[in-house]
């Protein structure tokens, strides 16, 4: 363990909120400071490689002690100390917006506009957020838990539709 | 020496080579399926459902306890039962699997406490409309006994009893299983 | 049609007709390795930008893994990468044991660690047939594939399955294998690598496909670490990251294998990366079948892992205090998985694969990511392409091996 | 007038039995490609029509002839439907300068190799026009890589041509065969190795077969120049090839390896040696085929112009030189 929590506590003292230990050292977060704080990480502690970057909705969650509905999840790794942190920021349902990390690390890119498609989380400063899995013009965010597994047939995708409608016409 | 070899094109030479001494000796690896070579899979081939049919009865040994449709991760398999009053026992009266929903991962063989559901090791199977591929109970048996006439007896497929898994994880009917 | 509109539209809004010329690679083309659909922007041949867009074989994964329980998952996992699916099902397994905190059986993890070597060697025979295919190479896919059939058999000896097996198990895998897959396996380890000799000697000092590889996309460690990278994309940039020696799993403590790298990161060192790791694994399969002796006769499952059959609803009897008789049993919804968090990464054979699950105690996953490689090496195509031509952008898109189906979930 | 009339009748006659031979071969050179690349891959090849596949030329060109032909709503319509026909004329054309045998020669011209590189050039025409004729991204692109191709390795190949010329001191094909008997070595193979080399290769890069095949390059371009064509008018770009490969080792069997002449008279059967001398160097573009990765286009015209044009004039230079001192 190269990391020492207590320094990083002391120096992000308004970013830090909690400190938990799992399965791995777990950080969550504040936004704000957010992204000075992981490149701190990156650049002074060698956490260089981001391995995940995803997004967890936790709507009705039964365990939920906190107020925000959606976490953001980092994966950071440190090659040389063979480390590997979590670092969580949660994120409001009605202010749903977060830094982006992209500047920092370029894979991030796609893993953002990921979260933003499957969860409608805005992410300020990413060069080209737009939906990427789903089509342009898909209405909703399919990993939210309020979506359901199986859309209605008012509620179906607009082209689906006007495919349906046209092949039954013939 | 490398400036020869590339001077006169060693390397694409021995190249040819390979291909000119697998054209003269090298046999084909084709298999000529269907009219000359049928390969049989191996034991415990994912392949076409069947319904064990039980010697005595004539019926399948199926008990109705829906394990397998709780198992099923595609949910492509509907029972329905109703109980006997006479023999005083659950009698299964459809059941139904969606081929073409199913996705062969042999769960359902697996769970099942009487190995009554069996993915036979038959692979060649097709259907002109979707309703060919969606067995009913009838269909089920059948395939069962078109499979079975293939087979020595007594068929033991390794799903109903996985080798390795420790015995009292198993199932009372599946602990002294031995074929059928 | 609405795309010829796009791109029409694009052309006459920058009004530059004879400027730059705008092709459309896929999503059905030969060489995409799937439904990958690049929107290339080209000067000449040359590559100006592009902009792979996915989502073709979406099937919304992680939304169904909500749905179903946690034996089930596995099934799903098998059709990310179905090349290697005997590897994903391995990320997936490990993830659930380490919430669950489940012990599996050394036998168990040899057996896994065997399957998912053979995964990994079917998964870059068939990245080496095509990408030799991409790059004009004819004979040599039809070498790897006649090899790969021998594995395949292999698999379908194991577990009844060529393509998607799920195999492994949460707590262990589902079958053990018997004696004549053991003496196919001890087969195949002493032939294997008198065919790799030749592949290599149609290709790997052939001076057009040197030609073809060496300086292109050429990717410097600092840039690949940034892109993310993983696998033999990222260990042909020069640095020995493997999840195998790094945070072991399964057996990889017991074995011993080298981790190839590379020193300047083109498609040639990248290359040459993976054609080592078919040798090294080729070693470790054979490792552990010599291990496989010591297990004889151990159970392939953990203790404590969960039935296949995971029904939702289960009630457990739990005591309650009661004011006259005592206690009494209380049918509470069963616990099936601790409730927390977990991350399991393995070295999948296409990069890192790595699952992040969080669980709420029932038998279906809270929350199920996955982060797979090829998602990864999808998106960095616009950062490695950039002022390579057309012919390179096949070659770049073989050498990332990327499976859409890995890519899009 | 008898005599015309009777000269005529032979022509058209001769030129007939010619086209039946050359386009048997054609047929059957694509299934001996098959059969090759097959056993060459372990595999088995066509073998399901006729005895071990031997009708399947044949299935494959009625197949062909009766799918539909279908023309892309946007493309050129003349040029469309003219430039298959454009590749596969000048393709098959040079056949008839191409001495077979002794007294066997459609047409012996004196300018007969001007005549058949110009011809040869003139099928890249076929090639670019459908590109450009077709309205799509990717045959655009074939047609521009065709171009180009074509032009920097025909300069390749005339001038080392032109060495055989020199040596001879002729232009009528049929005086290059016997100029080559009369030699020293017999054939002009053995102090023309470099030229021979040089013709080779840049004869496979004019017939773009692999690892030139730039143009239809299926990995990039799908199909290249003859993306949108369908039915019998893909058929003939096909057959154009393949003209094109038989034309080429003709021409390279005529100028480098003695023509029709042989170390031994065969009797009964004419041009014996011939026909076996254009089946190796047929076997050799199969062979090579199934071997080889594809070149990149701008490599291509690295090896054109900073290789192959250089040796030739090397070789030129030097051949000229002797010729000049002897």
């Amino acid at each position: 363990m190269n990391l020492s929590v207590e320094e990083l506590q002391k120096k992000f003292s308004s970013v830090i909120k909690e400190v938990k230990r799992t399965d791995y050292l777990t950080l969550i977060c504040e936004r704000e400071g957010f992204v000075e704080f992981m490149e701190y990480l990156k650049d002074n502690k060698g956490f260089k490689y981001l391995i995940d970057l995803c997004g967890v909705d936790y709507l009705n969650y039964p365990y939920k002690d906190w107020d925000e509905r959606f976490e953001v999840v980092y994966h950071l790794y440190n090659f040389e100390a063979k480390e590997l942190i979590r670092v969580k920021v949660r994120v409001p349902e009605d202010d749903c917006w977060h830094y982006s990390v992209t500047p920092l690390w370029k894979t991030a890119n796609w893993f953002e506009r990921e979260c933003y498609d499957m969860f409608g989380i805005e992410f300020k400063g990413h060069p080209d957020l737009r939906r990427m899995l789903m089509p342009y013009d898909w209405k909703g965010y399919p990993l939210r838990k309020d979506y359901p597994l199986e859309l209605d047939e008012e509620s179906e995708w607009e082209v689906y539709k006007e495919l349906k409608k046209r092949t039954k016409g013939k | 020496m490398s400036f020869w070899r590339k001077v006169l094109l060693l390397e694409i030479v021995d190249g040819l080579k390979l291909t000119f001494k697998k054209m003269v000796s090298a046999k084909p690896v084709t298999i000529e399926y269907y009219d000359k070579v049928r390969p049989k899979p191996y034991s415990g081939f994912r392949g076409r459902h069947a319904l064990v049919r039980d010697d005595k009865t004539g019926d399948t040994i199926c008990i109705g306890c829906l394990r397998c449709v709780k198992v099923c991760p595609a949910k492509c398999i509907h029972i329905e039962t109703e109980v006997d009053k006479a023999a005083k026992r659950k009698k299964v009266v459809k059941y139904e699997i969606d081929a073409l929903r199913c996705i062969f991962c042999g769960y359902c063989e697996e769970v099942c406490p009487v190995n009554a559901i069996v993915l036979t090791e038959w692979y060649e199977y097709v259907g002109l409309t979707r309703d060919d591929l969606y067995f009913d109970k009838e269909k089920l048996l059948q395939n069962w006994d078109e499979f079975i006439a293939q087979q020595d007896r007594p068929y033991f497929n390794p799903f109903w009893k996985p080798r390795g898994i420790p015995i009292e994880r198993l199932p009372k009917r599946k602990r002294e299983f031995k074929g059928v | 049609m609405g795309l010829a509109i796009e791109i029409n539209k694009k052309q006459i809004d920058e009004d530059s007709w004879s400027e730059h010329f705008f092709i459309n690679m896929g999503p059905q083309h030969p060489s995409t390795h799937g439904v990958l659909r690049i929107f290339l922007e080209l000067d000449g041949e040359t590559i100006i930008n592009c902009d792979p867009i996915i989502g073709y074989l979406h099937r919304g994964v992680e939304k169904l893994a909500e749905n179903l329980n946690y034996n089930q998952g596995i099934v799903l996992s098998d059709r990310l990468d179905y090349i290697s699916s005997a590897a994903n099902n391995v990320a997936f397994a490990l993830a659930v044991e380490r919430l669950m905190g489940l012990k599996v059986p050394r036998r168990a993890r040899l057996l896994r660690t065997i399957v998912s070597e053979m995964a990994r060697i079917c998964n870059h025979l068939l990245w080496l047939a095509t990408h030799a295919l991409d790059i004009g190479a004819m004979t040599v896919f039809l070498y790897c594939f006649r090899d790969r059939e021998w594995l395949l058999n292999i698999f379908e000896r194991i577990c009844g399955a060529r393509l998607t097996h799920s195999y492994v198990r949460v707590g262990g895998v589902r079958l053990d294998f018997t004696s004549e897959i053991v003496d196919e396996l001890y087969k195949f380890t002493e032939e294997f690598p008198s065919r790799i000799l030749d592949y290599e000697t149609l290709i790997d000092v052939n001076r057009i496909w040197l030609k073809r590889t060496k300086g292109i996309a050429v990717v410097p460690l600092e840039e690949a670490i940034n892109l993310g990278l993983t696998g033999p994309c990222l260990r042909g940039s020069g640095i020995a990251y493997d999840v195998r020696k790094y945070r072991p799993y399964d057996a990889y403590d017991e074995v011993e294998f080298v981790v190839p790298t590379g020193k300047t990161g083109d498609t040639y060192d990248r290359y040459r990366v993976r054609m080592e790791e078919l040798r090294q694994s080729n070693s470790i399969i054979r490792q552990c079948l010599d291990k496989l002796p010591e297990t004889e006769g151990e159970p392939v499952i953990a203790e404590g892992a969960p039935e296949l059959c995971m029904p939702e609803k289960m009630k457990e009897p739990v005591p309650k205090p009661h004011p006259k008789l005592g206690a009494i049993f209380k049918g509470e919804p069963k616990k099936w998985v601790p409730v927390g968090e977990s991350f399991a990464s393995i070295e999948s054979p296409k990069g890192e694969l790595s699952v992040y699950l969080v669980s709420d105690g029932s038998s279906k996953p809270w929350r199920w990511r996955i982060r797979t490689p090829s998602f990864v090496h999808v998106s960095a195509i616009p950062h490695m392409s950039k002022g390579h031509m057309i012919a390179d952008l096949v070659a770049i898109i073989g050498t990332l091996d990327i499976v859409l189906g890995d890519s899009d979930r | 007038m008898e005599g015309l009339l009777w000269e005529i009748i032979k022509l058209v006659i001769a030129g007939l039995i010619l086209m039946i031979i050359s386009v048997l071969h054609v047929a059957y050179l694509t299934y001996a490609e098959r059969k090759i690349v097959a056993r060459m891959q372990q595999r088995l090849g066509p073998n399901r029509v006729g005895p071990r596949g031997l009708l399947q030329p044949i299935a494959d060109m009625l197949k062909l002839l009766t799918k539909e032909l279908i023309v892309p709503y946007n493309v050129d319509k003349p040029i469309f439907y003219l430039a298959p026909f454009i590749s596969l004329v000048c393709g098959a054309t040079s056949l008839a300068l191409i001495p077979l045998w002794k007294t066997f020669v459609l047409s012996n011209i004196n300018v007969g190799i001007l005549f058949v590189l110009a011809l040869s050039s003139l099928s890249a025409y076929g090639i670019v026009l459908s590109g450009w004729s077709s309205n799509s991204r990717y045959a655009f692109l074939g047609g521009i890589r065709s171009g180009a191709q074509v032009i920097s390795y025909e300069i390749a190949m005339g001038i080392s041509l032109l060495t055989v010329v020199l040596m001879a001191g002729s232009m009528n094909l049929q005086d290059i065969v016997m100029a080559q008997v009369h030699s020293v070595f017999k054939i002009y193979l053995i102090p023309q190795i470099i030229a021979f080399f040089v013709f080779m290769v840049s004869a496979v890069a004019e017939c773009n077969r692999t690892p030139f095949d730039l143009p239809e390059a299926e990995n990039e371009l799908v199909a290249g120049y003859f993306v949108e064509y369908s039915g019998m008018r893909f058929a003939l770009f096909y057959l154009a090839e393949y003209f094109g490969m038989i034309v080429m080792s003709a021409l390279a069997v005529t100028c480098f390896l003695g023509g029709w002449a042989g170390p031994f008279e065969v009797p009964f059967i004419p041009c014996f040696w011939f026909l076996i001398k254009i089946y190796a160097l047929l076997f050799f573009y199969i062979w090579i085929r199934a071997t080889l990765p594809r070149y990149r286009y701008d490599q291509l015209m690295d090896l054109g112009w900073k290789i192959l044009i250089p040796l030739s004039l090397a070789n030129l230079f030097v051949t000229a030189l002797i010729k000049l001192i002897i």
